[in-house]
């Protein structure tokens, strides 16, 4: 184990994945002379040189488009869009290319390849580059959705992306690159995609969440522990496949659920999760579940509003408080 | 004329070139009667007419390079060497299918003959070649990627992007555009502010030319010439083959926009009788040996509306197969 | 009233609201001189002339930023995608832009546009031409969606749509174009954006429906008639804002609801619905919601199998059945 | 140079031109300290080193006249008529700023000036340049749309799109890149096939010319002259002023990728001290009347620093206001 930064894990898991497999290759806006806008990509010039560590125009549908062509080729690419609110301009070839080509051919290609694209609000950034994209991915079947919470997750999950044979979209919250934590130094330390996890036990109620709504919900689960509320916290991890069986178990024990996420509400993951948990939990329910999510407005630039627009600290609690108090 | 003939492509090709025309054309009408019939569904887009591109064209290329294409790719397949019946098979939406019955028309794939997909988004292909050539280079594999499209996809962001992208990273890919004059209903120059379209790559240094479409001979010099050249420098070249669709742009379109005097112009050029009466004029062939071919490409053709007539259709579980690895 | 397709009311809305407002124009890939893809642009250039209805070359997101752009400096464009697959194509300009630039900038400008997108499967178009992709437009706030399912609600709808001052999505569903019914004659019959309708009285199970959904959910329901089943089909018609008050009131009544969608499952829209239906009704409810949708798959051409993949006549009924012998 | 500059441009619009200059480098600089103090947060690009494009252009163009920029666009705002205060404050995230506080440093936008927005979407802001050129010609106003852009934004689809789509629409759209060599890190060269940006406009049939984004006067005359044929023609032009910007892409960047060498010859070519020079050596200005004009720029910013620190925060129900009509 090593302590280190959200980011440095992910740098990690790249530099092992390049190491451990000539045919990886890394390509984006400013990936390799400036080593990434978020700096994700710190060492991977010099380490591997120019062939392997790629600066592309900005052109953000041909970035998801040569990575297709490349894995189609025999290759892994692993492309950085600068953030996912670009992912809007490449939907073209991640929805109606890379999602669908295996299919549409008959199963007789496989593209090996993962999108890597840092998201989400709270960084002032205005409407334009604020979004949380997730849901649209998950929506369409054909590629596998990460989102990493945690440092050790990170290094896991990005592995297991570059190794996976179907496309992944591997996300990553711009507020927790500086987040610190323990990392397996194992270089096959590989999370398997599907999974999710308890990140911290209780048995009266369960927030589910994902990414940096984890690293909330854990907040929360902290501070109403002295309250003697015991929260259970379920980490997604893969937002697709989602890991229902870890959702529903969770929920069966404690009656109880929040479901947290940070994307716009309406027709938001949440409205998915907290779907299957009526479905299949509907008779042991003890209140009904709530969702926490991000607000159905373009993210406003003023930090004063803006923090209205996402789940906080505090919206949580309250949720959860709800919830306690609620039955049937 | 014989004498430059024979020199340019050995006999048996010049043979060879008027058979795939031939079974191309076939392909096609037969198509058309299947779709009539209801054995066909969804959009279906006819090749009737350009034929002497897709044969010129793979002619030019080797068999390791790269084939990409729009949805207008049925003699693209063929002619690069897959089973008509199985590409039958896959427009009747059956099991033995080139895709098993889940592409359809305008999605054939044969990788075990580099031939890379029909792609039916307008200009979706191009960024995918881009990335295919790069991927044979990065693995030091002596191959180009040739990339088909038409005069209307020119205009999408992806062909700027992809053009651009190839010359900077110096891949080899060859860009083939087959101008008939039309997408859907939309003349060319309504919709290019630039018709002469292989000119609109000088914002990107990609050297280009323009050649006879209707021409099979002309076309395989060409690509033949470009395609050494791809493969030479590793970079991207580009050529505009002008040509026409003796049908509409699918199924549903009467083509009344077009006007029956224009129509007959390009007839006239039909790339078919034209190198036929060349074959025959300088003595490469005799009408007998045509005949011959002829019948034996409506008999290809028949095998192939009788395999798929009688094959399965896909199995419900098909639906929940192929999506992942 | 005058029997007529629904794509002939679609036509006749654009007519009326181009003779009404020198404003308004058309524009979209073979909409002029073709007069469109699915002819619903017949006899614009005839009676409104070149400038006012514009064929423009393959560049969709171009086709949408023109809009907006001209939306911006006082007109009212109408564009037409071809397909709504196209759209993801323009997602930069839908999602980046027109659905944010009134609120980014501060409200100084509006947006009076309509987009106009065919959409839906059934015919065998293959996976890239065959999506349904509804949820993408309802999952982010700053433009309303609308969907008919009638004639009569086509005119009605794409007339309001045409004379709001908000962005509007309104999809089209290919497989309704010749479906006929009687159509109000009316130049000012507008149907409010933002409100469902219950298009077929009932008491024993709720169906929530929209555009060809509904027309099969009220066959169904007539099926189930016969069967002494009651079926009380809710048509959203607006997909966003959504009239959960209508689904509400329904749902209240008959204690039992199918929700239909026909995008994929995951994430859908149906995911939405359910979840408001359990959230408020969750005392009444006599057995749980169920989800009739489309399969999380990319569509397969073989029209064999592709049916599986959407929602049928039988499907529902069964989720019809299935949920009136639940119970809890 | 004297008799050059006063035949070209009336004394007065001189010394505009310096104030201009002055007010854009001085209110640049106050962002970064106050983004250091943490008052203004988010993305902060400054314009410090291009002043002479944004003064020079709009100059030439008619008040009438629609600007469009990106998120570097402070600048662009104030010279053409916003006011310094109201654009601080919006900086700050207060109510009283140009957008109330929610478009931020990367989204000004003022109607009353027809100024069209800043937009953050590299290459977003072409096609809507295009639409509000259509909504001009549509409703017989007289009036061009100027869209300026950076070089990293000419290989964006949209850029393709929107240029064709001008050209063939007829639509008067003046295209002004400002080439200051970067796309954040990457040089125009590592990202450009073809590198010299104005030639790029030869794939539309698009007349174009290069500028010296640094002199003031020549952005102004070519800007001027092509506002003019733009209006008259009804058809777009392209205009490439090169420059520079001193400062790295956004506050986060150190600008490592730049050579000290390269830095100083740009420095050695800073619009504003050289343009000062000339207005002395030339008699237009005295020294004191350009300390004047600088006294006055600087007050005007410390007053745009303090009404946007007094100003109030949005009350929180402004989230859900301004989005629907
Ligand atoms: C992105 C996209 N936009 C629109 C369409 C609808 N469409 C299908 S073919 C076509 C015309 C293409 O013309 P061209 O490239 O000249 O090819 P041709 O049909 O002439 O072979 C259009 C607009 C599409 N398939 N994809
Ligand atoms: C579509 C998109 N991709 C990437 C980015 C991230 N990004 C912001 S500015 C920039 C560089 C743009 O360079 P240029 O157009 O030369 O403008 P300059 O910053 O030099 O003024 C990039 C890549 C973005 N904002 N939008
Ligand atoms: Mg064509
Ligand atoms: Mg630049």
């Amino acid at each position: 184990m090593s302590e280190m930064t959200y980011r440095d894990a992910i740098n990690l898991a790249l530099k092992e994945e390049m190491r451990r497999d000539p045919s990886v290759f890394v390509l984006g806006e400013d990936v390799s002379l400036y080593e990434g806008s978020f700096k994700v990509t710190r060492g991977l010039l010099a380490e591997f040189g120019e062939e392997r560590v790629r600066d592309t125009p900005i052109s953000e549908n041909t970035i998801i488009g040569v990575s297709v062509g490349a894995a189609m080729g025999g290759l892994r690419p692993v492309a950085e869009l600068m953030t996912v609110n670009f992912a809007l301009l490449a939907m073209d070839q991640i929805i109606n290319h890379m999602a669908k080509i295996r299919y549409m051919f008959g199963g007789q290609t496989f593209l090996p390849m993962t999108i890597r694209m840092p998201g989400g609000g709270g960084s002032q950034l205005g409407a334009q580059h604020s979004q949380s994209l997730e849901t649209y991915f998950m929506h369409c079947p054909g590629m596998h959705i990460l989102y990493p919470a945690t440092p050790a997750d990170a290094k896991g999950l990005l592995k297991s992306a570059i190794r996976s044979n179907d496309p992944v979209i591997f996300l990553e919250h711009e507020l927790l690159y500086n987040c610190k934590g323990e990392v397996p130094d194992d270089p096959d330390y590989v999370i398997p995609i599907g999974t999710a996890e308890v990140k911290r036990s209780g048995d009266q109620i369960t927030i589910v969440a994902y990414a940096r709504m984890t690293v909330l919900a854990l907040e929360v689960a902290k501070l109403l522990e002295s309250e003697g509320i015991s929260c259970e916290v379920v980490d997604l991890m893969s937002l697709a496949p989602l890991d229902t069986e870890t959702i529903l178990t969770s929920v069966r024990k404690t009656g109880r659920a929040v479901v947290v996420d940070e994307c716009w509400s309406t027709c938001g993951l949440g409205a998915e999760i907290t779907s299957r948990i009526y479905t299949h939990c509907f008779d042991i329910l003890k209140a009904p579940v709530k969702r926490e999510s991000g607000l159905d407005v373009p993210m406003p630039y003023s930090r004063h509003i803006e923090k209205l627009c996402i789940p906080q600290v505090d919206t949580i609690v309250r949720a959860v408080r709800e919830v306690m108090s609620g039955s049937y | 004329m014989n004498a430059t003939l024979r020199n340019v492509v050995p006999e048996q090709e010049l043979l060879r070139f008027y058979e795939q025309m031939f079974i191309s054309r076939e392909f096609e009408e037969r198509c058309a009667e299947q779709y009539a019939k209801g054995n066909i569904t969804g959009f279906l887009h006819l090749y009737s007419g350009q034929e002497a591109v897709a044969v010129g064209a793979t002619a030019g290329l080797h068999r390791d390079d790269y084939i990409l294409s729009a949805y207008r790719e049925h003699a693209q397949a063929i002619v690069r060497g897959a089973d008509p019946r199985r590409v039958m098979a896959e427009l009747f939406g059956k099991s033995t299918g080139l895709c098993k019955g889940k592409g359809g028309s305008m999605h054939l794939f044969d990788p075990s003959l580099n031939f890379m997909g029909g792609y039916a988004i307008v200009g979706g292909q191009f960024p995918i070649a881009v990335g295919l050539a790069f991927a044979s280079r990065y693995r030091g594999e002596d191959r180009i990627t040739a990339c088909f499209f038409g005069d209307g996809a020119v205009n999408q962001g992806t062909f700027h992007e992809s053009l651009n992208w190839a010359q900077l990273w110096q891949l080899p890919v060859l860009f083939i555009c087959e101008n008939n004059f039309y997408g859907i209903g939309t003349e060319v120059h309504r919709s290019s502010a630039l018709a002469s379209i292989h000119k609109r790559t000088c914002g990107y240094d990609i050297p280009s030319e323009k050649v006879d479409g209707m021409d099979v001979i002309a076309v395989y010099r060409a690509v033949k010439y470009a395609a050494e050249k791809v493969r030479e420098s590793g970079r991207p070249y580009f050529i505009e083959a002008t040509t026409y669709r003796f049908r509409g742009h699918s199924m549903a379109d009467p083509a009344k926009y077009r006007s029956a005097a224009e129509h007959d112009v390009w007839k006239a050029r039909d790339p078919l009788p034209n190198f036929a009466r060349k074959l025959l004029e300088d003595g490469i062939a005799t009408r007998d040996v045509l005949d011959d071919i002829e019948a034996k490409c409506r008999q290809t053709v028949d095998e192939a509306v009788s395999f798929a007539e009688e094959s399965p259709w896909p199995e419900d579980s098909a639906v929940w197969e192929d999506i992942y690895v």
